[in-house]
């Protein structure tokens, strides 16, 4: 059932705005490509989901695609702070953010929970925390077995999930490895998902247990080289630490940020094209 | 006195001392990674590193910058999904330690990653809970790790993300929450530990060249002493030669010095 | 942790008369030498928890060993009934066997509860069906969000998990692959655990992704070849239907079925000696 | 008249033609892997059989034993565990096709696979509930298919296992659940669908030889049969050839005919 065409395509024809989107990807697999395509395209109103927002979802958030996060962790790991992110939930701009607050464990939960077709997952979480008083898809339930007091989180259905993946085969089955977060539990959670893959093989022979998306959950495959940097694709290219760190300047002021942008994203047609324009050399992996 | 380390170094030691060899520890942002990885190359080659992101076991050879690098991947006994992390390894009662930072603590070690001032138009947006309340809630006990700053160490938290033993006494055991608590908070000027009654955090130790004024200064609280505190050992050669070692493989292979 | 060690021993040390003891393994990886072992050393009154009880729990039930069975499916799979099972039930030989009974949905659940430190598991399972009304280990909740109705299943913490994998390195950590039914969770939801392998290597080399069991999780690593016989260990051996089929006539009356435990399990010496004596040679894996 | 095949083989084809190419077929334990089998064979290349045991995608070349076979895993796309399977790709609503085989089963298509007599001192001990209540309860549709007996279509259950209709009408909506329940059930003597009102199985195709009479003498019910009764088109060559192969190269594996 998956269709292999270009992410221009895809996104044009599955993300819509107003859409509730998920991008995923714990650090690694993370589809930067996809941001681009979805700022590219002028996406509008979005809720975002994802548990560790950073980078993809700071240029989302400048960029004014987005009207609510729904996030765990927003940060950019070891650097700092994501200055966009920021500017959004201090000061409005480019324009107000609604933040849907959990922890990790909430957040995995309620992925779960819609991957599973509960209405809310469960967790022994949150207790004493300030996070339920301002999410109110936080709850809380009694075990009627023990009594014992539980969390219960909204399950997330995203209308769209987008992730990055290695591999996929040609009829669109997709092969992931290595850290895997809630990429899998998100496809399932989604009504329609796009996966982005470094290549497409004729036979993944992939290990009997491997993290495997059947053709038949996925919408869309689109062969995006480079499509996680400045994460990384375990088998392909390391972490770009460098752009990271060089991230928490462009991003630090509005105007370099809104130029940056432009000039590498909105003035390019793809990612290729993104690559060239802003210099970028996929960092060779290193294999200690 | 010019003292050669310095108190990041002596930190950083201090808290590594505290992971014993064998210990299941789930490594936290942050700091954490520093200190678990200068403990297994010390006293501790079998501390077993979890992350968040998914790795159980991980080795790695280089700090990585973030809980996700491909190193701890590559170097772990296996990679799980990050809500196996959370639900089967963490609150499955499987973690011997959690390792935290924070950007603020109170006397209870109660932390705060979310905001700084009011939560719906906040001075600082800190990035959040991310595992911390979880963690602290299921771990069989917590180490905390932070540079001891006026505003970090406050009278009243802006927003509790992660308790610790909330108001004190056995508020905490009344919560329901099933680990122990913070057990060590590590800053760069010393030790603090929870009273066993009153759970106040209050200091046990302190690193050499450190004065108890400077600690008191920059807590925000009128900080107790434990009734005999003891003087942190100064780092040994090899601990300072691992710890140095460990940044400048780090620094070579990321081109920056540490996963911090 | 895990102690490498004889499965006598490790069953000696670790399984006490009256323990809530599950041996898992879905159709693949059965741990029956080990169930061979709990009869030998004449276990009392165990509480019996499995996906699907066949031969290895009809071998124990008929020996006496269960009070008590907590279960989805039992019957000799593709072949019939489990005549030991049956008699224990219908008739009461060797004696009475309680039952707690469950869908594979709901002890799947029961189990991942278990493994997650929470003392319930969520399903949307057993709408109007007679199970519940018979065990009380199922009841039901709302969804805080939706008012939707859905079963709690209590948590299973066994004392003793026991299971068959593949394989083990030196250190105890466990690798197995193929169908993996719960065995996972079972290990983790229990206090202790024993883990039959067919050998030990010195490196596992598992993929990324791999299900492995950190040694720090497992108490006991017994080397046992073939002791998943007459169930099948991916990459070792096949599966013995012959004896399958064999043992519908070996179980199905009394005499024969003492008669033949007598000679095979109680009066051998241990696994090894079982497959001699029962003149079993173990099927080669037949690669299609 | 002696007809070139069998009612078993009848069921089985009339059975493998209703599972469409591409669709998802969760593979209960039993009959139900013999038609899906063979409709692969058939016309349905790309049906995706996924069995309870955890393989996803598997393409059997002989028919399994049992339905975790090593033949299931080695030739799927994946193999996750049982668990998953229940929660994520059964209850998160990605099957089409729940194809179940039964001991009883009443005019709503109602089914036990429990007991025969009371719970509490049974005169049968049947396996069990196994996947059925939730395949029946998550599945796009149902389909069910068993041997047209007296004491397998019975006036009452002696046990629900698993709910088909209930008790008619909109009970089973009323019930909340997903799926939309039985949709055929197939035996060796015809097919039997539900009424769209009442949902009470009626009689709409009769196999080539069978009478009606045979049918309601083997029905514990007064069966009803539709306005159009169709007649089941006989086995065609290539049908029986590939069953045929298909058992034959399954009894050269295991030494016996089929997985039944």
């Amino acid at each position: 059932m998956a269709e292999i065409t270009s992410l221009r395509e895809a996104v044009a024809g599955l993300v819509r705005d107003g859409d509730v989107v998920a991008l995923e990807g714990f650090t690694h697999l993370i589809p930067h490509a996809a941001g681009h395509e979805l700022i590219r395209q002028g996406r509008r109103d979005l809720t975002l989901v994802r548990m560790t927002p950073d980078l993809v979802y700071d240029q989302l958030i400048g960029m004014g695609c987005a009207r609510r996060l729904v996030f765990a962790w927003g940060g950019n790991p070891g650097v700092g702070s994501l200055h966009r992110l920021r500017d959004a939930v201090e000061r409005g701009w480019p324009h107000p953010l609604e933040l849907v607050e959990h922890s990790h464990a909430g957040l995995a939960s309620a992925y779960v929970a819609g991957a599973s077709g509960l209405p809310f997952g469960l967790l022994d979480g949150y207790h004493g925390s300030d996070l339920p008083a301002h999410n109110p898809e936080i709850r809380f339930i009694s075990c009627p077995f023990t009594g014992r007091r539980l969390a219960a989180v909204k399950a997330i259905r995203p209308d769209v999930a987008i992730i990055h993946a290695q591999r996929a085969d040609r009829r669109g089955n997709v092969h992931l490895w290595g850290i895997v977060g809630c990429q899998k539990e998100v496809v399932l959670a989604a009504r329609r998902s796009i996966v982005t893959v470094e290549e497409v093989v004729d036979e993944l022979d992939a290990p009997p247990n491997a993290c495997i998306l059947p053709h038949w959950v996925v919408t869309a495959v689109c062969p995006v080289p480079g499509g996680a940097h400045p994460s990384y694709a375990q088998g392909y290219y390391d972490r770009d630490n460098a752009f990271y760190l060089a991230w928490d300047q462009i991003a630090r002021e509005r105007e370099r940020f809104r130029a940056w942008m432009e000039r590498h994203v909105l003035a390019t047609e793809d990612h290729a094209g993104f690559l060239r324009s802003a210099g970028i050399t996929l960092p060779r992996e290193r294999v200690a | 006195m010019k003292l050669a380390w310095t108190r990041e170094e002596m930190m950083a030691i201090a808290a590594a001392r505290l992971l014993p060899d064998g210990a299941v520890c789930f490594v936290g942002i942050g700091l954490p990674g520093v200190a678990a990885n200068l403990a297994r190359r010390l006293h501790a080659p079998d501390l077993v590193l979890v992350y968040e992101s998914g790795p159980i076991g991980a080795k790695p050879k280089v700090l990585p910058l973030s809980i996700g690098d491909g190193e701890l991947a590559r170097t772990a006994d296996t990679v799980v999904p990050t809500h196996e992390i959370f639900r089967y390894w963490l609150q499955g009662g499987r973690i011997d330690i959690g390792f935290l930072a924070t950007a603020q603590i109170d006397r209870f070690g109660n932390l705060n990653t979310t905001v700084i001032g009011d939560y719906r138009s906040p001075r600082v947006r800190l990035p959040g809970a991310g595992g911390a309340p979880e963690i602290a809630a299921h771990a069989r006990e917590t180490l905390v790790i932070l540079r001891h700053q006026r505003r970090a160490f406050v009278e009243r938290l802006d927003f509790t993300t992660t308790v610790g033993y909330l108001d004190g006494g056995d508020a905490r055991e009344r919560l329901g929450l099933r680990g122990g608590g913070p057990r060590w908070v590590i800053t760069d000027l010393g030790l603090m530990e929870p009273d066993p009654a009153t759970r106040e955090l209050v200091v046990t130790a302190i690193h050499p060249g450190v004065a108890r004024a400077e600690i008191e200064a920059n807590t925000g609280w009128p900080v107790r002493f434990a009734a005999e505190v003891a003087t942190t050992p100064a780092p040994r050669p090899e601990e300072l030669a691992a710890l140095r070692d460990l940044r400048a493989r780090t620094a070579a292979a990321h081109g920056r010095p540490s996963g911090e």
